[in-house]
């Protein structure tokens, strides 16, 4: 596009109603929290201190902050990959089989509409050690599993919860890079004698990258920010610490915690860290990867 | 068809209906589990047959007592008004200000956007209590307009219009300049309907982002003739030491889940277009 | 031995659609086959099913004399070009062309023996490290003709190789493959609905016309002696001037005032047709025939004349007639046009067959 | 009518009965009316409650978890004491008539109760009848026969010996109050908010040792934070279940087996008698900023639910104590615990003797957050990541540092 | 009056970029301009800033006599017919076309009456309640043509409106616009850069050069008398052959051993040019050139001779040769041409206009 109107006041109206609303309900809140950040204050609001940058220095000097961060990372890249993986594997069987694609597509679509809290708490129950049949799947063949001990059980099952949602959107977007592959591409392939599977790796799998870069990035601002719910419904980030991401410590923090001060600090370390991921994902967007 | 393996497309068939049932699990298990008598559950195992409660864990959820059913009506009623008030909320606004951002010139576009755009991100768990005061402040608890309007200060709707805007032919725009439309009209004449897809697609996400919240409603509701289906999920769950009737619990999971799933197989077609054309 | 031969050979697609009915044609060591007709015609389809993309409803295909029509696509010892030339975009110029070779297992250093030697006939060494995107479009044109050279394949298989090109390309291109054919002595089969493409690279054209050989011969002899109307208006542009008439006791009936001697034909309800450069312009009172100019195009080196001939008060036929040089008739006026009898094209106008004189 | 909002965390089946109590009052005058809403679970709702009132907008009732006590204690100026309520609204009201373990909790350094007890619990230990008799055990009494029991609960083919819900509530909170020593400094914080936490003290450090071993050999199995591990004794996993009194409604709903009720076990080496438990549950807390004459409602409407009736029928419907003499002697006069065995265990448990300082309850400051410290310490020793002692010391001084913070906050 | 007067019009774009330095062209009523050159040389520029698509960076543009410099497209009283059509894919062609009235705010039934006056001379009455993506190429370019003419400007805008066709077609589509042209006697500024479609649409042909006129004039004029180098290349396909060589008294060196006897030049290095069909074929012993043929095109009507012709032992020029009817000489073979006088094109080697002799 390089065709513009020339009006001069009529983009600022436009803009105004989404500027007022993020203004209000977006920046001066945030505003508020960066505000928070530099005091000390009792839950209530009666009594509040300057206390300069205490808030950060104190978490940025606790090991509890970084596990945060390390959970965090383990826990968006696994749901990132395991999304990835188990729906490109889907939609390239999908886009084998010429008849019911649109019919797979349909059984497989749906779960992006449940909610992340009912989605945790069905597989919450799913796991239960004691009364899901998962778990008494597992201990059949010989795995002990009590996600309430075992914290990397525990993050399995939160990223189990969280891939579910996503692995519909994925097979969406997959299905569709799949299916804009041009043929002929394939067919040059199969003349050049590659097989199947050597056909995926030389030729689909490249090709796809744009899509893969694109959903990656998508899941994993979806891991970081989006699986709050998840996570609340089954582990609430336990046991220890092992599946309190940032964004739950966040909130736990403050809202059940009710230490303002550091929340709002750890709010203030989520806002940069959401500029980075604004600005990566912008440049991305705006150029996309070629291959 | 490049090669003849039957086997493999065989395969294929096995992978995917392999899949879905894996997908399917946990619903089967709601749906299950919403057949059965409440201590189904504690004796041991999640059954994985029906059982014979379904009519009446149906029945005592939807209707079981006096003035229930008018609040699953008024329930539903709820997340309907909150979903599609969010909905259309940020559809308007997203494509106005995609519409000034991609089709006009003009300074502080640059920031305007980026401000748009960071706000794509942070969730309103992050920001809750400040958020919560400032709709309190302005005197927006226990209203529809405190549920919905804070949530569409966010820039999904607003980044993937700009992208389907930004696929919208420059010639288009110049023939109708040449046809007298301004603006005003060309909004209205060429670019909705042209967005169609797309603003289905988004329809059905914003739908069901804002179908599923349950933190915000529960915190800036005291009333509960605004309370909603999602709320009550969450409500029947918090027992302290109390014991969580499962059976109910998942009638009422389906029961919150059934609206939002219908949106997205109802607009399938729309749903999937709109979503990966505006993307790529 | 012949190298290819299509022996009975047709398709009917999943869906039931038949599109092709059956084609027999037997192909020798080192020529150059162009494939040509229409959109729809079922030129890629053939194409198809001797790559082995397309499975093969009936008949047989044998390549150097082994029926194939169950191998893969890899086991034909084949290459193709596609139209968009379908280069792996994420592999640079050289491994476009190795991959083939690659996949067959041979050694890297004759891959690279075998790549550099193509890439030097094609004068692609510079940009061997380049990626398709990196290219011009005749650039990329070139890649895909060395990724189907290097592999020294019995039969080149071209499908409408040229026509992603603009027209200077195209004619350039279309040179530099005929040229290289004739290098290598590669059997070849190429498909194309452009006639001038298939005029120009042909040893031997076939017109298809829905699923059906039309007809098979040298590019000369179809322009001289089409076979029906189909292939008389396919082959030569601007197309021939066709007008159904009726010939009476050696008079051709051409319409108001236009009778014309003419020999004896077997049958009377005829297409008449003469191309548009065998008519010339005479002084009307020594006309055979008068032309309603319409529309002149100069070209410079020659003048399109567009108008219509009137056959009966309702009836009149669109004609063309091209001139060398530089001629302006005036429109709207009628000129006189003289049809010599020898450049006369005369078809059954029930079976469109091409008839001769008795 | 003078509308009073009441927020409170009362899910399910519970959840219903406290609109109908609201309803029963609102029935029987017109004056006011008791708006009951739910605000989610406790932390949810105390929270909901600090935010609304950060806005200004908070409800004048609102239930508040033992846990949470510190926290609303120490905003003076938020909160509007029960005892000062009822005095000036000249409402009748005698501390007296409460359980002392109950009020002990919430009453300040003077012994004014600052918030209405409403719904306490204490731990007891459910256990599995049919089990037992297979074993040929009863129910232990010391920790000491904790151990012996499981194991031939264990022979018997049992998976498990015990579990526990709560784990710092049970283990360390009442596990330090029943053998009378201080989970805290200060006498658990009553006495002033430079309190530290000592619960790393080598008699709970032993306990949690011993649990940690019980985990490995299958003695003990943790299930989860709160209530989660209670399916364990449902699907009789595990033989007994230590757990919140007020979960015995759900246990009679679930359980397809006969079940008794315990006591909590002690540890025979550490003390003779053992100690009162401590309370857990919720109280009612009256906010500042309301109207007189809603503060008139809230006092008629707290009387109203202490009224022996109501309180014996909310202490029948739900497992929580009866927060008065009266209401417990009503109980028993309607023939409730002879017909339901094991409903009095509690009661008893409280009232058996004397509360001390280190029974009479905890006030910590940030002790939501303590909590979840404690908690992710406990899990990295079932785990078997960390020795008992190396968890507690760390839970003491995370916890300590939290003391800290709230202490500067509210001074 | 003249119709659209171009004053000294330049263009310089935001990003500092001289697109166009200055233009003057003043147009009559009823003619047909075409803009035709290379791609990127200014075209679409120069046509949308008449449009009032791109502001006018320098200049005045006269529409009737009125400066429009400032005015709004839909001010100027023009339409354009865009390459892609433009079409609004959600509306109907009817409401395609009628959308400019529309929003002129002309009465509903005499949008009617016109709309399907317009269709009606185009053939697009059983179209008229089609979606665009329901319609065929050709059909989408005279539903764009249709939107113009409906409204009735003064002045049509053509950028490139053939170029998604295939050829068949854009040969039909030509003929038709020139008609319709005609028949309307609207002023028309057509872009193309297809010189086929410059020649046989123009009255008036303006050849860009990088943003600069290099010549105007009719089609024929050029086609005779290129200004230069530019013009002569541009214009005729197979392009004109050039081959740089010197004067030296009265001598044309055309190398090896091909002198030439030519009059007086003012200039010495000059490049000689003859476009192809105006050599003539001859036996070598009396030829003027010898034409070393490498590839040999029989096209039925005519045939195209691809060779060289040698200057000297290391330097070579391409060179065609376009001959009536059918030819069939040997390839890599010589043979003798003959190149008339008076077909010659001489242009000054430095600045490559034209010369003429003394
Ligand atoms: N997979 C298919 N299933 C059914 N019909 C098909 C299929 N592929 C092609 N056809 C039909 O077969 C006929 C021949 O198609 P084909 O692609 O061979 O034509 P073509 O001559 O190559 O045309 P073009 O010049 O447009 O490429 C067409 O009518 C087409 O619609
Ligand atoms: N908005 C712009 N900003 C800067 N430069 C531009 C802009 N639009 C076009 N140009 C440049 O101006 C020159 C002329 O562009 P124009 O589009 O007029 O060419 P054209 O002759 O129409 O080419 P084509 O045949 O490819 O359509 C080109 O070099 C182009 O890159
Ligand atoms: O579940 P409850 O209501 O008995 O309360 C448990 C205690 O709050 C635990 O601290
Ligand atoms: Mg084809
Ligand atoms: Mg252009």
């Amino acid at each position: 596009m390089s065709v513009y109107f020339p009006q001069k006041l009529l983009p600022y109206l436009l803009l105004m109603p989404q500027l007022v609303v993020t203004a209000i309900f977006f920046l001066w809140p945030a505003g508020q929290a960066v505000e928070q950040a530099f005091y000390q204050e009792d839950a209530f609001g009666l009594s509040r201190d300057f206390v300069g940058l205490d808030n950060f220095t104190e978490l940025l000097t606790s090991s509890e902050y970084f596990a945060s961060l390390k959970t965090t990372m383990v826990f968006s890249f696994s749901v990132a990959f395991l999304g990835l993986a188990v729906a490109l594997w889907l939609a390239v069987m999908a886009d084998r089989v010429i008849r019911g694609a649109m019919v797979y597509q349909t059984l497989l679509i749906w779960p992006y509409a449940v909610a992340p809290a009912l989605a945790g708490v069905l597989w919450w129950i799913l796991f239960d050690p004691s009364m899901g049949p998962m778990a008494l799947l597992l201990e059949s063949i010989g795995i002990d599993w009590n996600h309430f001990v075992n914290g990397d059980q525990a993050m399995i099952l939160v990223v189990i919860s969280a891939t579910w949602k996503q692995i519909s959107y994925n097979f969406l977007f997959f299905l569709a890079g799949l299916q804009a592959i041009p043929r002929s591409l394939i067919e040059a392939a199969a003349i050049d004698g590659a097989g199947p599977t050597k056909r995926f790796w030389d030729i689909v799998f490249p090709l796809l990258s744009p899509t893969t870069f694109f959903l990656l990035v998508v899941n994993l601002v979806y891991a970081f920010f989006e699986t709050f719910g998840v996570i609340d419904a089954t582990t609430q980030g336990g046991p220890g610490q092992s599946t309190t991401t940032m964004v739950y410590k966040v909130f736990n923090d403050g809202f059940v915690g009710l230490d303002l001060g550091s929340s709002a600090a750890q709010s203030v370390v989520l806002m940069v860290i959401v500029g980075l991921m604004t600005v990566v994902q912008f440049r991305y967007i705006e150029r996309k990867v070629q291959y | 068809m490049i090669e003849n393996r039957p086997w493999l497309t065989g395969f294929s068939h096995l992978v995917l209906i392999l899949g879905v049932l894996v997908v399917a699990l946990p619903v089967w298990v709601a749906i299950v589990a919403s057949t059965h008598p409440a201590n189904a559950f504690g004796v041991g195992h999640i059954p994985l047959w029906f059982g014979d409660q379904a009519f009446a864990n149906w029945h005592q959820v939807l209707i079981g007592k006096e003035g229930q059913a008018s609040q699953v009506l008024r329930m539903t009623l709820n997340s309907l008004i909150m979903a599609l008030g969010i909905t259309f909320g940020k559809i308007a606004i997203s494509l106005l200000s995609a519409y000034a951002i991609v089709f006009f010139r003009f300074p502080f576009r640059g920031l305007a956007f980026w401000v748009i755009f960071f706000t794509l991100m942070l969730p309103v768990e992050v920001r809750i209590v400040p958020t919560y005061e400032v709709v309190a402040n302005l005197n927006l608890l226990n209203s529809y307009t405190g549920l919905t309007l804070p949530l569409i200060a966010s820039a999904t709707a607003t980044f993937l219009f700009r992208q389907c805007f930004m696929s919208i032919p420059g010639e288009l725009v110049e023939a109708a300049r040449i046809d007298g439309a301004g603006p005003i009209r060309f909004f209205f004449d060429i670019l909705l309907p042209m967005s169609r897809t797309n603003i289905a697609a988004l329809f059905v996400i914003l739908f069901i982002y804002g179908w599923n919240q349950y933190l915000w409603p529960l915190i800036v509701t005291t009333d509960d003739a605004y309370y909603t289906l999602v709320m009550s999920v969450k409500r029947m769950l918090s027992v302290p030491d109390g014991d969580i009737e499962w059976n109910k619990v998942m009638v009422s999971t389906l029961l919150a889940m059934i609206p939002p799933v219908l949106v997205v197989i109802g607009m399938q077609k729309l749903f999937v277009k709109g979503l990966v054309d505006a993307e790529k | 031995m012949s190298d290819l031969v299509l022996r009975n050979i047709g398709k009917t697609y999943a869906n039931g659609y038949q599109a092709i009915p059956s084609i027999d044609l037997t192909i020798e060591e080192g020529e150059f086959i162009v494939l040509v007709g229409p959109s729809g015609c079922g030129k890629s389809t053939l194409l198809r099913m001797v790559a082995g993309l397309e499975s093969i409803s009936q008949g047989d295909l044998l390549i150097k004399g082994d029926q194939v029509n169950h191998k893969e696509p890899a086991e034909r010892d084949i290459a193709m070009v596609f139209q968009n030339y379908a280069l792996y975009p994420h592999m640079s110029v050289y491994d476009n062309m190795a991959y083939g070779l690659k996949n067959r297992g041979e050694p890297k250093s004759e891959i690279e023996t075998k790549v550099n030697a193509v890439a030097q006939m094609l004068g692609l060494e510079e940009l061997l490290t380049r990626k398709p995107r990196q290219l011009s479009g005749g650039q990329r044109q070139r890649v895909a003709m060395g990724r189907a050279m290097v592999r020294d394949p019995k039969v080149f298989l071209f499908d409408e190789p040229l026509s992603n090109l603009d027209a200077k390309l195209r004619v350039q291109m279309r040179v530099e493959i005929r040229e290289l054919q004739r290098k290598l002595g590669t059997t070849t089969l190429y498909v194309t609905h452009d006639q001038v493409e298939a005029m120009t690279l042909a040893d031997r054209l076939v017109v298809l016309n829905k699923g059906h050989a039309e007809q098979v011969g040298t590019p000369m002899a179809l322009y001289e002696r089409p076979a029906s109307t189909f292939v008389a208006q396919f082959i030569g542009s601007p197309s021939m001037n066709l007008i159904p008439s009726s010939i009476e006791n050696g008079v051709l009936q051409l319409g108001v005032d236009s009778q014309l001697a003419c020999p004896q034909f077997s049958t009377d309800k005829v297409m008449w047709g003469i191309r548009p450069e065998h008519v010339d312009i005479v002084p009307l009172q020594d006309a055979d025939l008068s032309l309603q100019v319409k529309a002149v195009e100069a070209l410079g080196a020659e003048t399109l004349i567009h108008g219509s001939v009137k056959i009966s008060e309702d009836k009149q036929y669109p004609f063309v007639v091209r001139l060398s040089g530089n001629h302006a008739p005036d429109i709207g006026q009628p000129i006189g046009l003289r049809v010599p009898q020898q450049a006369w094209h005369v078809f059954d106008a029930e079976t469109t067959k091409r008839i001769e004189p008795l | 009518a003078t509308q009073i909002e009441w927020w409170h965390a009362m899910g399910g089946a519970n959840g219903e009965k406290v609109v109908e109590m609201a309803e029963a009052f609102n029935q029987a005058q017109d004056t006011y009316e008791v708006k009951p809403v739910y605000k989610g679970n406790y932390t949810e709702t105390m929270t909901s409650a600090i935010a609304a009132f950060r806005a200004k907008q908070q409800p004048a009732l609102v239930q508040v978890f033992e846990v949470g006590t510190a926290s609303m204690m120490a905003a003076e100026g938020a909160i509007y004491p029960v005892y000062k309520l009822m005095r000036e609204t000249g409402q009748p009201f005698i501390q007296d008539d409460y359980l002392s373990a109950v009020t002990g909790y919430y009453t300040d350094e003077d012994g004014n109760m600052l918030s209405m007890p409403f719904n306490s619990s204490t731990p007891v230990l459910y256990y599995n009848k049919e089990q037992f008799e297979k074993a040929g055990v009863s129910a232990p009494k010391t920790w000491q026969e904790m151990e012996t029991v499981s194991q031939k609960l264990l022979d018997s083919g049992v998976e498990c010996g015990f579990t526990t819900s709560w784990q710092s509530w049970i283990q360390l909170e009442n596990f330090s109050a029943r053998h009378n020593i201080p989970f805290a400094t200060q006498a658990n914080g009553f006495a002033g908010m430079d309190t530290e936490f000592v619960f790393n003290r080598p008699a709970q450090v032993a306990h949690i040792e011993k649990m940690r071993e019980w985990q490995q050999n299958g003695i003990f199995s943790y299930g989860g934070r709160r209530s989660d591990s209670a399916p364990k004794f449902y699907s009789q996993e595990c033989s007994m279940f230590m757990g919140s009194s007020a979960g015995y409604a759900g246990m009679k709903r679930n359980a397809s087996f006969d079940f008794g009720v315990a006591q909590l076990p002690y540890n025979a080496e550490q003390i003779e008698t053992p100690q009162n438990t401590i309370i857990g549950g919720a109280s009612l807390w009256v906010l500042q900023g309301k109207s007189e004459e809603q503060y008139q409602g809230v006092a008629t409407f707290l009387n109203f639910l202490s009224r022996a009736d109501m309180q014996a029928d909310w202490h029948q419907f739900s497992g929580y104590l009866p927060i008065t003499q009266a209401a417990y002697e009503l109980t028993k006069g309607q023939g409730f615990y002879a017909a339901n065995p094991g409903t009095d265990v509690a009661v008893k448990q409280m009232t058996s003797v004397e509360p001390t300082e280190n029974s009479k309850g905890l006030r910590l400051g940030n002790f939501v957050q303590v909590r979840d410290i404690i908690n992710e310490e406990l899990e990295a020793v079932w785990a078997g990541d960390k020795t008992a002692q190396v968890a507690l010391d760390a839970a003491v001084k995370r916890g300590n540092a939290l003391l800290r913070k709230f202490e500067k906050a509210n001074d």
